[in-house]
């Protein structure tokens, strides 16, 4: 495990392929924890949408509630954002894009968010195949509420105050494949190669592209598998707790040659250890029955398997089934969206 | 005691025999599911067609198949189409119910009835009138699975021929009815005319009961209100539609996307402008609706009580993050559940302040399908203008009974985007420019589409506390100014809302409020306290939410003022009493929450106990 | 104009050196995730145990680590331990808004400050004290990643030093703080000493701000109101907890949770007699408690404003079926995700009549920790009697600041279970039961529990129609009749709610009325209306909604009355108004709506402009 | 496909095992329509319980709201029963256990109930493994709302109306074997010997026991992968539509011998047909894997796979993880839900 630096605000240099500098990709100053793992997502994301040129103006981003749902203030300034209601992100981001097909959606969502009170909606947007970017910032803990259990928390983890978690975790990959997502991925924050080029394949992709993110919330998740060894570390580490009291740690990065096939231990701030598994190169993404069980595998091996687990490039989006004008909605005019005169006459000839 | 809830009373005994011409009552007792909806719109739509006036009711069960149900045609040569408690002419082919139906009529009525029932030997001072319809089905539909079906149509022959409607127009429903299908029109009609033989061979009339043709429906249509709203939709521009079925609502959405696949898509290319979405939930329809109106659409969604309830919080986040949004309410009977098949105005004080901390949604509420037209249309131009979700309060009376109506009138107005900044309009702004930056002082400001070009367009929504850039803030003062720009918005919203329909009069000795479909029971009350006792009376008919001053001058004018309302705990008046706290005590109030379309003698009777007339 | 909203007021500048002892107010600026809750918490317990009447609150962003946070510790002789509005001592560790917090001051106030802040340097008019925390912390404090939080600690050793705090109180409060931490303990004990003996050597007093020990506080504690609430939940009996995690409201159902542990867990077997869950969302968590209150648990279930926004599909069903479950809203900002960590009773109107449809949910409102805990307790209580949804209506404010109170009283009545039928009660009925059968007229019905092992105990619960067997049923009269009978229950619920606490006052120039955490602004702000203007107000605090005939008496009796509430659109006036409309005139309302805890000033500036003082 | 007449009512004869006659275990008559599956479920309920020697009233029955979950009032008239709200009776059965471990909890749903409304709490429900038969009576629309697509109407098919579904249908049983249900079965509403085998199978299990039974809405859909067919046969078999008209149908029963192992066509009321697929004797159903594969597979070969697909008989319980006291909680008196005076006092003093 190597933990670099907090990956520092890049110079505005060269412009990019739209004659755009790095700033318009860059948001406010984050207000998340330092060494939050959703910084990472974000720096990730200013890189990557900086780099393969895409027109900020042309980008909604959405979120529920949560620390990770707070991010999208944090990059892609020159874009509009939406941080909507807790867990119901995915039914606003299928109206945005209903509304203007041709924007290009960036969904950010935290594990609470996704798993636990927004579990419907997460289906039910996979299965019509919106075009979006969904992006799950995922801690298996509520950051944001401090520290309670989501539904991807690993079974027998402890919160800060000492609740246990006797349930099996919901695998968001393994779920969006069976219920029809089209693009699942899953990465590390802290993977920054790993990462951007996911983040730049789910960028070409047509509808719904789900990237789970394993992002450690530093101050109040023991993450994954970490069960055994969160309270002996906490207690030696930190000689006192208090109440309210965030420590500082830096962000945790993945050297960049993690190579595809193998296995990584990753160490976490609390010193528990994430067992990170690449997919290899020759991974055939495209078989539905073999993504599926190849999660299924890493689940029992207290892996978590990381890469592109599936694409399907067949299946049109949601917008594109739904035959729409070539015009987004939301920029017909009124002599299109208001029928001719001679229309209702039509219609009351017929009633009366 | 100024409070009356109203339970159902008896009309006054009528034994007459003096003929009654295009004023009365068919009440149809049919078993669900049996198909006695189209025989019942054929004879709706053959009285329509005589000129007479004329209104259908369904009474029927939360049920697919086998449970009672009930028709009830109202024709009214006065123009009162609502409905009419009292039963004049009943159609008994319900084995399960056909005791209770007949005893609950008053003497001198008539009862057409299913021969094997014996309903004759109940009682004395009715007309009866059996009719073998088993006989009469078999020779015109060979296929047993059918009769069931074809049963009905044979007492439409039988009504016309005892009632005098005429089988031309019967004849012409049908063809309306069956369009497309020349084995049905022939089946029907088939069965229609040996109804109306046998009945003329065999049926002597004794009621007094007669239609003949008149005048009254020069230039009218029948139509849902529903349907009429779906109109109103597509006429109004909407351009995304997200819904989840429940009735009483469904057929709305249903019959807008019939129109939009009509009107709106391109023959040429097939492509629409418009999206029609069913949602998984009303928690998704609703957040759908909000992320289109967000991102520029003429968006909206229909929904009844259940769907309201869990739409809550999204209502609550699209007024504090000021996205427009249409919400068309068909009201049901609630709490709960409740009755899903019966009409209520039980969701005005839900729809009025939906969500939880502060908060104010307009409302339109129409009582007419002409209304239900004009106010769904001009619900989006007052959402777009406010930025904020706007209700639209049907009701199932209103929304899935046929009524008679003038033909809407094509939408004359300009679509009312609202305040919309342009790429150029921000170039012209000079970054002097904030989302939430009340530049006019009216408390709307401007706002930017997502997908606007210019670097400066974007902004934040969000439902959290925000300054007037759209920048997440908790300043108090922040809070506060943002607070009260909205309810200043809010408030303003009145004057553009419908203006109150009144009928003044000098002479009032006491007056009404109601709204949407109290309408018609109003109506016809204040004719019946006129002929009846003499009386005459003033109406308000309040059509939207916040109140007009209008309705403020009228209720300040006179000392008695009846709100009535179908619902139990006066909820219009609760709303009346907010806005107008000085004059609450002209405020009496007649709730009938039964879940029947209101009837005017049901408002008459509670009126004369309280006037003690 | 009767309506009042209240921008926050500066308070006239004083200027004076006279000595203030034990009246006056401590604010520290930190930055968030810094841990100055402990040295808060200690600085709080160690004005508690020299026996001054002290509260401490808690101005916190929506945030877990790095902006701007507060603390605002009110000691008062004169046991007004509401927020003041006046900063007298402001300790000012954060850079982000130093400045802003020296600004604000009025004159003549002192300022502790990390010396590289310079701050001394931007007004004349107070008394600064530079400390340099940087330099005293690396001594007691090796590890440099701790030090961001023992330099807090630091500042408690100063004010104890500045102000008069005894340092052998500060000591006990860290011994309570880091009880089973012996390495804690030291660090923390250091840090302190190390601020306190640099400030004695170094610095010196010139501010008139002083703390004495008092005889304030025999016999009482220090809590939150929400741990208040969990133990009355405990001891009231709770045995099903389900709940979402939302701010202010978590931390009730988690301390609800470890006191369960620790009394309702068998020793020996280690089963519990209780269960707690924490759901998907709300409408899981309501979900859940309306099964278990239907199959005969005491549920409860916890939550803030957009929680009640979305359980409103449930609670209908609830309230409509008949099912006894505890609602705790402890509410926050809104409207929509608002400002989470801000108070405000916002959730009044929403919470009474919640749903669609006609209903109407008995509140409870606390304004004390005392009063949480029994409230809460006797909810169940009341739930199970009138079996219903009640709602125990606590603030942000309330739930999550530490306020003095008398040790609780253990619950002395017997828990009230309600009308449930065992085995033996519905064989002596001989078969005479019906589910909603209203046997004793009071609108209250006997219920049998699943698992009842009577053959004809069970019944089926719906949120449809239903006759008094429990039967579906879409009949007019059925559906009338059950209404009206729960309407008739739910109007008869204010006998079992607490009476409103009423001081009244012959000589009143006019009255207050107000709820909950009003109550410490109203209090204060009368006796500054005695003082500064000699004027005598007459006073009650209602308790409960439907509110007490003795509310209504007391209103009539005043001719203005001030309605005092924290939210903007007049919530409890509306209510007062709804239900008491013969009396509406004499209602004003003063609101404030800026989400810090309501302070007596601004009440009385307020009433001074009203009445033109 | 053979189609025998409706059930009839057995009359009763001898008591079961714990002396009841059938009678208790019988319910209301209904009011589906006529030839409606749900009728059939009913039946098999009414049955199963009665020759199991199930108390009735120690069994409760919840459903949501739909044609499905107003069955419960058509059986077991001797059991509590609750009709809550749509999609969300998974939350008042969890309450409702955990208020009374003892009882035998019922579920009865729909389709549009569980997998469009009720979508996440169906998962978290099985997630808890929250102890209850959850029955999906499943016919791909919303049958009381008048024949809407649910999440589980098959790609293609029409609505009476016309509309067609653009969207793939969620598998429930899929969905159940990756979120944690411990009990996994599917059958037909006509397959009277395989649907009681597994009643009585699930009766058996200690946690959530999910039983989707394909159940035909006679009134409204032209079921599973019928697309071609239906508008065909409906127009020749019925020569006029007229509205609210719901022609009189017998309920599908198939041959008793169906075999395990064997594929079998049945013919619905519209001329459709279904394929179902029984599962041969000796499947192993402790796999989930292979149940997960087996049921994609299923899926791709347009078949219905019926009989119990997984079951795990080692996880607990949610009420045994909550290690509740031996007496119900609802049963449990004043005197140990309210804890001593002493306790109180301990509090009152660490907190002076
Ligand atoms: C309806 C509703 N319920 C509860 C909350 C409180 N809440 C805010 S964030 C959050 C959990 C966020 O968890 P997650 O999505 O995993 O994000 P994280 O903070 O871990 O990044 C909750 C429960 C809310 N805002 N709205
Ligand atoms: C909140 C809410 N939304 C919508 C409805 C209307 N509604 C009643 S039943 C139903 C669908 C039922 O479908 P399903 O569960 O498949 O049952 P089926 O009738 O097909 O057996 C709907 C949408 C409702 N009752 N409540
Ligand atoms: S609490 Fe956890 S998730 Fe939230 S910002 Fe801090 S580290 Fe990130
Ligand atoms: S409509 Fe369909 S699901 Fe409902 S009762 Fe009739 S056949 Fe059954
Ligand atoms: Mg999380
Ligand atoms: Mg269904």
């Amino acid at each position: 495990m190597s933990a670099t630096t907090t990956a520092k605000r890049k110079k505005t240099g060269t412009p990019n392929r739209i004659g755009l500098g790095l700033d318009p990709y860059r948001g406010l100053k984050t207000t998340l924890c330092a060494g939050c793992g959703h910084n990472s997502i974000s720096e990730r994301i200013i890189e990557c949408f900086f780099e393969m040129g895409i027109d900020p103006t042309q980008v909604v981003k959405l979120s529920g509630i949560g620390c990770s749902s707070k991010s999208p203030a944090y990059f892609l300034s020159m874009s509009h954002g939406f941080n909507s209601v807790h867990g119901r992100m995915p039914a606003v981001a299928t109206g945005a894009v209903l509304a203007n097909k041709q924007l290009l959606a960036l969904g950010v969502s935290g594990d609470g968010d996704t798993a636990s009170i927004g579990l419907g909606q997460f289906v039910h947007m996979m299965r019509r195949n919106v075009p979006i970017i969904y992006i799950i910032e995922d801690n298996g803990c509520y950051g944001l509420t401090k520290g309670q259990f989501s539904a991807t928390a690993s079974r027998g983890s402890l919160t800060k105050t000492g609740i246990s978690n006797d349930l099996a975790p919901i695998d968001s990959c393994g779920l969006a494949v069976q219920m029809g997502a089209t693009f699942v991925a899953r990465s590390f924050s802290g993977d920054k190669k790993q990462l951007q080029a996911i983040l730049k394949a789910a960028l070409s992709h047509r509808g719904t592209a789900v990237v789970d993110v394993v992002s450690p919330c530093v101050t109040f998740n023991d993450h994954v598998g970490s069960t055994k060894s969160y309270k002996y570390v906490r207690d030696n580490k930190i000689p006192l707790q208090s109440i309210g009291f965030v420590p500082f740690f830096d962000e945790i990065h993945v050297e960049e040659d993690f190579a595809p096939g193998s296995v990584r231990e990753v160490e976490l701030h609390d010193g528990s250890l994430l067992r990170l598994e690449k997919l290899e190169e020759d991974y055939d993404p495209t078989d539905r029955l073999k993504a599926l069980g190849r999660i299924e595998a890493a689940v029992e091996q207290g892996q978590i398997i990381t890469g592109v687990l599936y694409v399907d490039t067949e299946m049109p989006s949601f917008t594109e089934m739904l035959n729409l004008d070539d015009l987004p909605l939301a920029q017909i005019g009124p002599e299109r969206l208001r029928p001719p005169q001679s229309a209702l006459n039509e219609v009351m000839t017929e009633l009366a | 005691m100024h409070d009356v809830n109203v339970a159902p009373v008896e009309e006054p005994v009528s034994q007459t025999l003096e003929e009654v011409v295009n004023d009365f009552s068919v009440h149809v007792a049919t078993v669900n599911g049996s198909g006695s909806q189209s025989s019942n719109l054929i004879l709706l739509r053959a009285l329509f067609e005589m000129g007479i006036p004329v209104s259908g009711k369904n009474l029927f069960p939360s049920n697919i198949a086998g449970l009672p149900t009930w028709y009830t045609i109202r024709a009214s040569k006065y123009g009162f189409t609502g409905r009419k408690k009292e039963t004049d002419v009943l159609v008994a082919m319900n084995s399960q119910t056909a005791e209770e139906d007949v005893e609950s009529l008053s003497p001198g009525r008539a009862v057409i009835y299913d021969e094997p029932l014996h309903l004759n030997d109940l009682r004395q001072d009715l007309h009866f009138y059996p009719v073998p319809f088993d006989k009469l089905v078999a020779p015109v539909c060979p296929a047993p699975k059918l009769r069931k079906l074809v049963r009905n149509i044979i007492y439409d022959g039988v009504l016309a021929s005892l009632l005098g409607i005429e089988m031309e127009e019967i004849r012409n429903a049908i063809l309306k009815q069956f369009k497309t299908k020349p084995k049905a029109v022939e089946l029907n009609w088939n069965a229609a005319v040996a109804g109306y033989d046998w009945a003329q061979e065999h049926l002597v009339k004794k009621d007094p009961f007669r239609f003949e043709r008149m005048e009254g429906n020069k230039g009218k249509i029948i139509i849902e209100g529903n349907a009429a709203a779906a109109l109103g939709a597509v006429f109004g521009g909407v351009s995304v539609i997200t819904w989840y079925p429940i009735t009483p609502s469904s057929s709305l959405a249903e019959s807008a996307q019939e129109y939009l696949k009509r009107f709106r898509i391109d023959p040429e290319t097939g492509k629409a402008t418009f999206a029609v979405v069913q949602a998984e939930d009303e928690l998704a329809s609703i957040g759908m609706a909000i992320g289109a109106g967000w991102a520029g659409a003429r968006s909206m969604t229909t929904t009844a009580g259940p769907g309201i309830s869990l739409m809550s919080e999204f209502v609550g986040l699209a007024h504090f993050a000021e996205i427009p949004v249409v919400l068309i309410d068909v009201q049901r009977m609630g709490p709960s559940t409740g009755l899903p098949t019966r009409t209520s105005q039980g969701d005005f004080l839900s729809a009025a302040t939906l969500s939880h901390g502060d908060t104010l949604h307009p409302m339109l509420i129409p009582a007419t399908p002409e209304e239900c037209f004009e106010f769904t249309a001009k619900a989006f131009d007052v959402a777009e203008r406010i930025q904020s979700p706007v209700f639209v309060m049907l009701d199932l009376d209103l929304g899935m009974n046929y009524w008679t109506a003038d033909k809407f009138e094509y939408p004359d107005w300009e679509m009312d985007r609202g305040k919309v900044l342009s790429e150029d309009d921000i170039e012209k702004l000079l970054g002097n420019w904030g989302r939430y930056r009340d530049i006019d002082g009216d408390g709307i400001t401007y706002r930017t589409i997502p997908g606007n070009r210019h670097p400066q367009a974007a902004y934040f929504a969000r439902g959290t506390g925000h300054d007037p850039d759209a920048n997440y803030s908790e300043r108090e003062e922040d809070w506060i100014r943002n607070m009260a720009r909205i309810r200043k918005k809010m408030l303003g919203t009145r004057r553009l809302l419908p203006e109150p329909v009144i009928d003044d009069n000098p002479n009032a000795r006491f007056a009404f409020v109601g709204a949407g479909t109290s309408n018609e029971a109003i109506r016809e009350s204040r004719s019946q306290l006129l002929l009846e006792y003499g009386i005459e009376t003033a109406y308000c008919r309040v059509r939207g939410w916040p109140f007009s001053h209008r309705t403020e001058d009228f209720i300040a004018r006179h000392k008695r003022v009846y709100v009535v309302e179908q619902n139990r705990d006066a909820q219009l008046r609760t709303l009346l009493r907010r806005q107008f706290p000085v004059i609450h005590d002209h405020l009496r109030s007649i709730c009938y929450f039964g879940g029947m379309p209101l009837d005017a003698r049901t408002v008459t009777e509670a009126v004369v106990e309280e006037e003690r007339l």
